[in-house]
């Protein structure tokens, strides 16, 4: 035996694993959002195709440039930066001009996490990071939705504007169930909210479709239900006790849940596990957090809407929650710190 | 233009009124506190770099002061500067000596064996839970270059021969190393000793031989060689005694078998080979 | 013309001092190291603050209708002095603090929130509580600001950010990611 | 709720892994033949080496004392064969360092049958006399953790212990050696038992056993003699449940505080194997010189359940199940979730050796590693409630001291959290990293 | 070349020991007024006489100010000095004044001025002083430029008003808004840092080659 | 500062301290007097340069203003308003006839206070003109309320009577309705609120129509334009 005996190996115990990986994870949710984002390219045609190609092309292209040499490509496959881009590209209008998308994309990777060190190291969701970029340096372009045409796969105005050149004329423009709201006070049916014929980001369309893609994620134990539920909780409860004291004037709970980009921000961005708080009852202060914000934003802000904002808040919050929120180690009292 | 008047009437009372504020405060508030912090503190760079081991310079000068801490521990300021605050403080200005870290091994991938194979997180500590990180010699160095990770001062590189090589001249003698490592292989020495045994295995003869081919097996012909009480074996390994015995001479070194106690110029490791081949 | 609720949530929000203004940015940078010390920096600032807040309408409504010129030459002396007077209170009282505010202590005498909030106060004509209130707002938003940069940059002491972006422009970076989530605050209870 | 819970006897948080059981846990406990070299460490237990007893080159018989205790934690040791020493120094120990250690060559013409030694009946021996009985019958805890098992028994003013608990949880996949224990020798586990119980003052014995064994339930159910208060309880299927702590939690509900003992909420623990031993110490005369070994894993060509002497190099074992299958280069001491990779294959079974399970390279040490991403599985994972990914990613970043405000000194190292790591992040090896820079940065101060 | 002292000290805030860019001074003019090349550039002016001008009062009583009364006695000086340019710009240039708004008060607070009392201009002669102030003075310009040309280039696409791109360029509006100075300064050191460590790298690589060629 | 005190080395005494500080403030006094005085006349001078251009684009026709306060239910005359006294600016034509108010306002808007300016005639009942004097909104966006030449153009003539309403951009039909900015709705209203509050807190303290106080200093054309 001694001279086939091998060199024997160390490696620390344990030395077995469950199945999940990280980069399966990442192609969960990517398929996740694969529904909605069929019914964003019905409603919006080739031009949702063309926005949500550059915004990954984007994220990509800065994921290759900025990947240290040796794991070049690795950061690639395990299909995070993917994921960013596709999500970037679904929270922007179908309308706007495709290098803009991509510039969003690229700085999503970028600023949102290549300078914290890569995966894992971010501490703000890289594609909302991405579009709050986007909607500080061209304002106009990123609040202009494009009227919606079911079934017409044309190209939206906008969206072949050449590099750092405006969009153009801007042509009929449509509006969004929020800010038909908040500016002119008009409510738009739950049906539409939910099955999608409503103007909006690519991504928010669809109500019905994005729950479907939260619940397939739970069941493939990819998302902490905390964050949904309890930002989804918070929002009804808010908008709850609005409506009790001036039904006219504030959002019904139903239409708050389904009208913008709650419902692709509460199941797909704020559970981002990178940016939100990995303690459970860390996750239930940070959803309230959202939720609060965002109701905050949306009915006594400035803009109609405030998912974005409030995720991102939220993210800054999250490890002074996670300091505070430690679980109580067996054994040991619990502390109050 | 009885601006002309108000302007400075106004900055006078405004001056006059908190000068007697803070001059009153100055008196009831006042903590007592050693004067010569303050002085000390003026005479320190100021920079609170930390690199002293203290949050800042205010801290350091307390311990200065304390007598806690040598001015020489200030790795920012000049010679002169240390100079002058020893000599305000009527100390000594603790740089006598250059110290150097040194590793108690030689044994590098060319001249110990591995007995297993390692796989892992990257680090001699991280190597050394995991049954020891597969060195067939139980006390060398691993290589994993936890060293190099915990140097503060960019002193110390890992050589191809996977030993970490210490530039004499960025080491500043901070425990860094010291503590890092988990086998205990680094020491302070004074620069100009020369004299080194940089083998750490406990074992005698074979034992120690079959691990690694530059290990001591205690064959005590340094200790023959060199003055009478400089150098003694103790737990099969030299144990230089400078104050036992006379200045140390090469000579100690030219009958070692396997190198594993050397003379050494400045930096270690370096150009071992030849250094064997002219002393042969 | 200016509500109360406005003014400070204004201050602490839509126009927060280090993130929209840009005021206090020494020790936004310097000091957001460490959880503790910045908290306690922001309460200590804060503090200053609401003393200058007072300082100022004393000087504006009693000495400054006199002599408009000497404004920043009294606003600096006036606060730079009650700051020292502070500075013993705190040496005398609490030196552990004394010692975690490390060299900003005597910095806040010259750190810009301080001097701003007395300028920005003044220009926009604020009474006495409308002062106080944009005092509490811009201390505590100061603070705020401070707490949620300290908290992430411990966190990120813990990732392989990269060398070269480590430091300053690491905090820079994030500064301006809190600026931009900030942004939504804006319109914030100005349109009710 | 809370009777629910008590229904599914269990703790909160832990893992699922498979069971990899199937291998040898319907194969019957074989004896190992005699080979040539043994080895005996002097410090096979936690605690104190012993002192040799003998010198190089005297003969000594299987079961004669060669080690006395070197201190009070500390158990004597046995010579396993007859045969005569080699020699007393320096071997190559598990931890992959140089141990003291006995070696002995065997007598290959000597029948090796052990004289019952003259054993005092326990009945009649006072509690102190008793204790120092077992420390001199060499017996530690055999679930691997080799604690000298008389030091359990000796309870210091004001403490007493209400129930013994028998832990044939065996929770770690891949092993068998207690439930082969359990199914085959029942009546000496029930005497055993009953000694502790009595020597304990004891009111109760349990036995937790994972309701994945229920012929070893049944079996020990069916032995239990009348009068004696014997209680099986099966718990739920769960990793860790044989972490004495854990299981505590499981079967009474209970927590012990942290730094504190179970004795300190009136339980005494034990290892079936450790139970067996004290009954074929003081009803045999046989001290601890063999024990149950598992030898599975996909990497042996005929794994078994063995009784092996203590002292066998990993090297015999092997060779005797058939030799390592081609590919195979780990092999581990102990479970697949805690035990420690050997080195060598010189190194001996001690007596906490419970498995050695073999593996080949792939998949589990080929895995790709991916960055921490926060998902927070290891934090419902970890029974200790512990945040595993934080302290991972501050061992990274080698902020130690940090680290034991996050109770790093808490952590059990059960493995709970890199089980159930999508990243693949070794989170027990750099959680130990830090803790042994802890444990080694104390010494200077001292 | 002529190479003296004076112009030593006046070299080495330019680029070494860069006010902002190594030594981090200065952020809050720095980052609330450089949305214009414009506004940097008057800011800049109004900080170089300020600072100037203090370090020659300064150095000049150096030895009069008693220690315990210097800071005070400094920012006295700065104080007077930032009123007379204050005045001075909104006797002058009413508009950039509009612009720069309460800024120009806050000079006084800029941690740079004060730092260069302490540091230097208490402790030297007058004209190592002056060219201290100058130098340091023009490396705050540089950085303030630098800093304000990005921004008004991309959040306005033009350089002192004058547009670069024609009139369908989509304006960053982001540059001119208070993240795009945060960002756009992280994003200046970043290459501040990255040019030191190439630096750096390179200089190490002389110095290794010169070794092993005395080894050799 | 006397020189012959600053060679004691040794500790001064407290005294010196504070006559140092004495004597700095007291250089510094009378520097900043020097500057202010030298730079008073030319900083009021286009001070009330500014005021007078904003007055007569937002009251179009108007020569020649003054600053009108409300003091004991009448409006008065001044030339000098108190500090923190509410104010409005009387102008008037070539001939001193009296044309219209221009009123300042200032109120909150999208990111921090929007002062400004606008012409009122309160026989036709009707805002003629608007400038913004100071705002901070967002470039691009908010910033068109003074940019977006047709949404300042909304102001030209503007009924007051019923309160003025905002609405989208191309619904405005009525006299007193304001289209807003598309994507700038908040600071559109915002300036909407802030002429409806001004006029509100003034309605009760102007004169009827037609009693407006008759201009005062006919040859310069207004206060506060100094000497």
């Amino acid at each position: 035996m001694t001279d086939k005996e091998p060199r024997l190996l160390l490696f620390h115990a344990p030395l077995l694993r469950q199945d999940m990986t990280t980069p399966r994870t990442m192609r969960d949710v990517i398929v996740a959002l694969l529904p909605a984002t069929a019914a964003a390219v019905w409603y919006f045609g080739l031009g949702a195709v063309l926005v949500l190609a550059a915004s990954i092309l984007g994220a990509a292209v800065a994921e290759w440039l900025f990947a240290p040499r040796a794991s070049r490509g690795a950061s690639l496959r395990d299909g995070s930066g993917l994921l960013t881009g596709l999500l970037l590209g679904l929270t922007l209008p179908p309308g706007l001009p495709m290098w803009m998308a991509f510039l969003g994309g690229f700085v999503s990777i970028c600023l949102g996490k290549v300078i914290w060190g890569g995966l894992g190291h971010n501490l703000f969701n890289p594609a909302l990071l991405g579009r709050a970029f986007l909607l500080a340096t061209f304002p106009i372009a990123m609040t202009t939705w494009p009227v919606i045409t079911p079934g017409e796969f044309g190209v939206q105005a906008g969206n072949l504007a050449l590099p750092f050149m405006q969009a153009g004329a801007d042509g009929v423009s449509g509006a969004t169930p929020l800010g038909l709201f908040k500016f002119e006070q008009q409510v738009t049916p739950l049906a539409e909210l939910a099955f999608g014929k409503i103007g909006g980001s690519i991504g928010e369309t669809s109500g019905a479709l994005l729950l479907l893609g939260g619940v397939y994620l739970w069941i493939r134990r990819d998302l902490d239900w905390r964050i949904p539920v309890s930002i989804l909780a918070t929002v009804a409860l808010f908008s709850l006790v609005l409506v009790l004291f001036d039904a006219e004037r504030f959002p019904a709970p139903l239409f708050s849940i389904f009208s913008g980009g709650l419902l692709l921000g509460a199941i797909y961005m704020a559970t981002d596990p990178v940016t939100s708080p990995v303690t459970p009852k860390g996750a239930w202060i940070f959803g309230i957090g959202v939720g609060v914000l965002v109701m905050l934003i949306r009915v006594f802000g400035g803009l109609p809407e405030g998912v974005m904002y409030a995720i991102l808040l939220m993210n800054a919050a999250t490890p002074l929650i996670d300091r505070y929120t430690q679980p109580r180690v067996f054994g040991h009292e619990a502390e109050s710190s | 233009m009885n601006n002309l008047l108000t302007a400075p009437a106004i900055m006078t009372g405004i001056g006059l009124f908190f000068g007697t504020v803070l001059a009153v405060a100055q008196r009831f508030l006042r903590v007592d506190e050693d004067p010569r912090i303050e002085a000390t503190n003026e005479l320190l760079p100021g920079t609170n770099c930390g690199a002293c081991g203290q949050p800042g310079c205010l801290p350091f000068a307390e311990k200065l002061v304390a007598g806690e801490v040598e001015p020489g521990q200030c790795t920012v300021s000049t010679d002169e500067a240390i100079e002058s605050i020893a000599e305000f403080l009527q100390v000594d200005a603790g740089r006598a000596e250059k110290l150097v870290a040194r590793l108690r091994c030689a044994g590098g991938s060319r001249q110990a064996h591995q007995i297993a194979e390692y796989r892992g997180f990257e680090g001699c500590r991280a190597a050394a839970v995991v049954s020891g990180g597969g060195k067939g010699c139980a006390w060398g160095c691993l290589g994993l270059a936890d060293c190099e990770r915990a140097c503060t001062f960019d002193a110390i590189h890992m050589n191809a021969n996977g030993l970490p090589q210490v530039d004499t001249e960025k080491c500043r003698a901070c425990p860094d190393c010291v503590a890092a490592c988990p086998k205990d292989l680094f020491e302070l020495v004074p620069l100009n000793q020369h004299l080194y045994v940089q083998c750490n295995i406990p074992l005698a003869g074979e034992a120690a031989t079959q691990l690694c081919a530059t290990a001591c097996d205690a064959c005590g012909r340094c200790a023959a060689d060199a003055a009478p009480g400089l150098i003694r074996m103790e737990g099969n390994l030299p144990v230089i005694d400078l104050a036992a015995g006379g200045p140390p001479a090469p000579e100690a070194v030219y009958r070692c078998p396997t190198n594993a106690i050397v003379w050494l110029d400045r930096e270690q490791f370096q150009d071992q080979e030849t250094r064997k081949a002219r002393n042969a | 013309m200016d509500n109360l609720p406005w003014i400070f949530v204004s201050a602490l929000l839509v126009n927060n001092f280090v993130l929209t203004y840009f005021l206090g940015l020494c020790p936004f940078l310097g000091v957001s190291n460490s959880l503790e010390t910045s908290f306690r920096l922001g309460l200590a600032t804060t503090f200053v603050m609401l003393v200058t807040a007072i300082c100022a309408w004393i000087l504006n409504t009693y000495v400054l209708v006199y002599a408009p010129y000497l404004r920043l030459i009294c606003f600096i002396v006036v606060i730079a002095s009650t700051v020292q007077f502070i500075e013993m209170l705190i040496k005398k009282l609490s030196p552990a603090l004394f010692r975690a505010m490390g060299i900003f202590l005597p910095l806040i005498t010259t750190n810009c929130a301080i001097l701003g909030l007395a300028i920005f106060a003044t220009n926009r004509g604020y009474g006495f509580w409308e002062g106080i209130v944009y005092a509490l707002g811009a201390g505590i938003g100061f603070t705020l600001a401070l707490v949620l940069l300290a908290g992430l940059r411990e966190e990120s002491e813990l990732s392989d950010v990269p060398a070269l972006i480590k430091g300053t422009a690491m905090n820079l970076i994030i500064a301006g990611v809190l600026s931009m989530a900030f942004m939504g605050f804006a319109g914030l209870f100005s349109s009710t | 709720m809370k009777s629910f819970r008590r229904l599914r006897r269990s703790f909160e948080h832990g893992v699922h892994p498979a069971h990899y059981k199937e291998q040898t846990e319907n194969l019957p406990t074989q004896r190992m033949p005699f080979g040539e070299h043994y080895v005996m460490p002097l410090g096979q237990h936690i605690g104190v080496p012993c002192v040799p007893d003998v010198d190089e080159g005297e003969p000594v018989r299987r079961g004669q004392l060669i080690a006395r205790p070197g201190g009070f934690v500390s158990a004597a040791l046995h010579s396993p064969v007859t045969g005569t020493v080699t020699r007393i120094g320096d071997f190559r120990g598990v931890d992959g360092g140089f141990t003291q250690a006995i070696g002995i060559e065997a007598d290959p013409f000597s029948t090796q049958e052990v004289d019952p030694e003259a054993v005092p009946d326990w009945q009649s021996l006072s509690l102190d006399a008793f204790i120092e009985a077992v420390q001199m019958a060499g017996i530690v805890g055999m679930g691997g953790a080799a604690f000298p098992s008389h030091v359990k028994l000796s309870l210091p003013e004001g403490v007493a212990i209400r129930h013994l608990l028998i832990n044939g949880a065996e929770c770690e996949p891949f092993l068998t050696n207690d439930h082969r224990l359990m199914l085959e020798r029942p009546a000496a586990l029930l005497e055993g038992a009953e000694i502790m119980r009595q020597k304990l003052g004891a009111v109760e014995t349990v036995i937790g056993i994972e309701a994945n064994k229920p012929d070893a339930i049944d079996t020990i159910r069916r032995h239990i003699p009348d009068g004696h208060p014997v209680r099986v309880v099966p718990l739920k299927v769960k990793y860790p449940q044989g972490a004495e702590k854990m299981m505590i939690r499981s079967v009474f509900g209970v927590e012990v505080p942290a730094g504190q003992l179970p004795r300190d909420v009136g339980v005494n623990v034990n290892n079936v194997g450790t139970i067996v031993a004290i009954a074929d110490y003081f009803l045999r005369g046989m001290p601890l010189i063999e024990r149950v070994v598992t030898v599975a894993g996909p990497g042996v060509t005929y794994p078994a359940n063995l009784v092996v002497p203590l002292g066998t190099p990993v090297r015999d074992v092997m060779e005797f199940c058939g030799g390592l299958r081609p590919g195979s280069r780990e092999i581990v001491m102990g479970g697949p979730m805690m035990g420690r990779p050997v080195a060598s294959l010189d190194v001996p079974v001690l007596k906490g050796c419970s498995g050695l399970l073999v593996f080949a390279e792939a998949p589990t040490t080929e895995r790709r590693e991916y960055p921490c991403i926060r998902c927070g599985r290891c934090l419902e994972a970890c029974p200790y409630f512990l945040n595993p990914s934080r302290l991972a990613r501050m061992s990274r970043a080698r902020m130690y001291d940090e680290m034991k405000d996050y109770h790093v000194q808490d952590c059990v190292e059960c493995g709970c959290c890199t089980f159930a790591c999508p990243s693949n992040i070794p989170i027990v090896q750099l959680i130990r990293t830090a803790k042994d820079d802890l444990a080694h940065r104390k010494e200077p101060g001292e | 070349m002529k190479k003296n002292e004076s112009y030593e000290e006046f070299l080495k805030g330019i680029w070494r020991d860069n006010p902002v860019f190594a030594q981090v001074l200065g952020m809050c003019p720095m980052l609330a007024v450089t949305n214009s090349a414009v506004n940097a550039i008057a800011m800049g002016m109004a900080t170089m006489f300020v600072l100037v001008g203090s370090s020659f009062l300064v150095s000049t009583f150096r030895n009069v100010i008693p220690k315990q009364v210097r800071i005070s006695c400094f920012i006295i000086i700065i104080a007077t000095f930032v009123t007379i340019a204050d005045y001075t710009l909104l006797a002058l240039v009413p508009g950039v004044h509009k612009e720069l708004g309460a800024f120009i008060p806050l000079i006084v607070a800029n941690c740079l001025i004060l730092g260069r009392q302490e540091a230097f201009a208490s402790r030297y002669p007058t004209k190592l002083a002056v060219m201290d102030a100058l130098g340091m003075a023009c490396g705050f310009l540089v950085a303030l430029f630098s800093l304000g040309a990005v921004r008004e280039i991309l959040g306005d696409g033009a350089l002192f008003g004058v547009k670069l791109f024609g009139d369908s360029f989509e304006p960053w509006v982001i540059m001119i808004l208070p993240p795009g100075g945060f960002l756009t300064l992280g994003v200046i050191l970043l290459f501040f840092n990255w040019f030191k460590y190439k630096k750096d790298e390179f200089l190490d690589d002389v110095a290794r080659a010169e070794r092993s060629g005395a080894d050799g | 500062m006397s020189p012959d005190t600053s060679k004691l080395n040794a500790q001064p005494s407290a005294l010196r301290l504070v006559l140092t500080l004495a004597v700095a403030g007291l250089i510094s006094g009378v520097a900043i007097i020097g500057i202010y005085e030298s730079t008073l006349p030319t900083i009021t001078a286009n001070k009330a340069r500014e005021l007078r251009e904003a007055v007569f684009k937002v009251l179009p026709g108007v020569t020649r203003m003054q600053a009108l306060v409300s003091r004991d239910g009448d409006l008065v005359v001044v030339s000098e308003p108190d500090k923190d006294e509410p104010v409005v600016y009387g102008g008037y034509d070539d001939t001193g006839d009296f044309v219209g108010y221009a009123m300042p306002g200032a109120g909150p808007g999208f990111q921090d206070t929007i002062a400004l300016l606008y012409g009122y005639k309160p026989e036709e009942g009707l805002v003629v003109g608007m400038e913004i004097l100071e705002s901070r909104e967002t470039p691009g966006l908010g910033d068109k309320i003074f940019k977006d030449e047709e949404f300042v153009a909304e102001f030209d003539a503007l009924s007051v009577r019923p309160e003025i309403v905002s609405v989208k951009k191309g619904a405005g039909t009525a006299p007193n309705e304001v289209d807003s900015i598309t994507g700038a709705t908040i600071s559109s209203k915002a300036v909407v609120r802030i002429i409806n509050e001004t006029h509100a807190a003034w309605a009760e303290r102007l004169p009827p129509a037609g009693k407006e106080p008759a201009i005062v200093e006919p040859e310069t054309g207004g206060t506060g334009a100094g000497p």
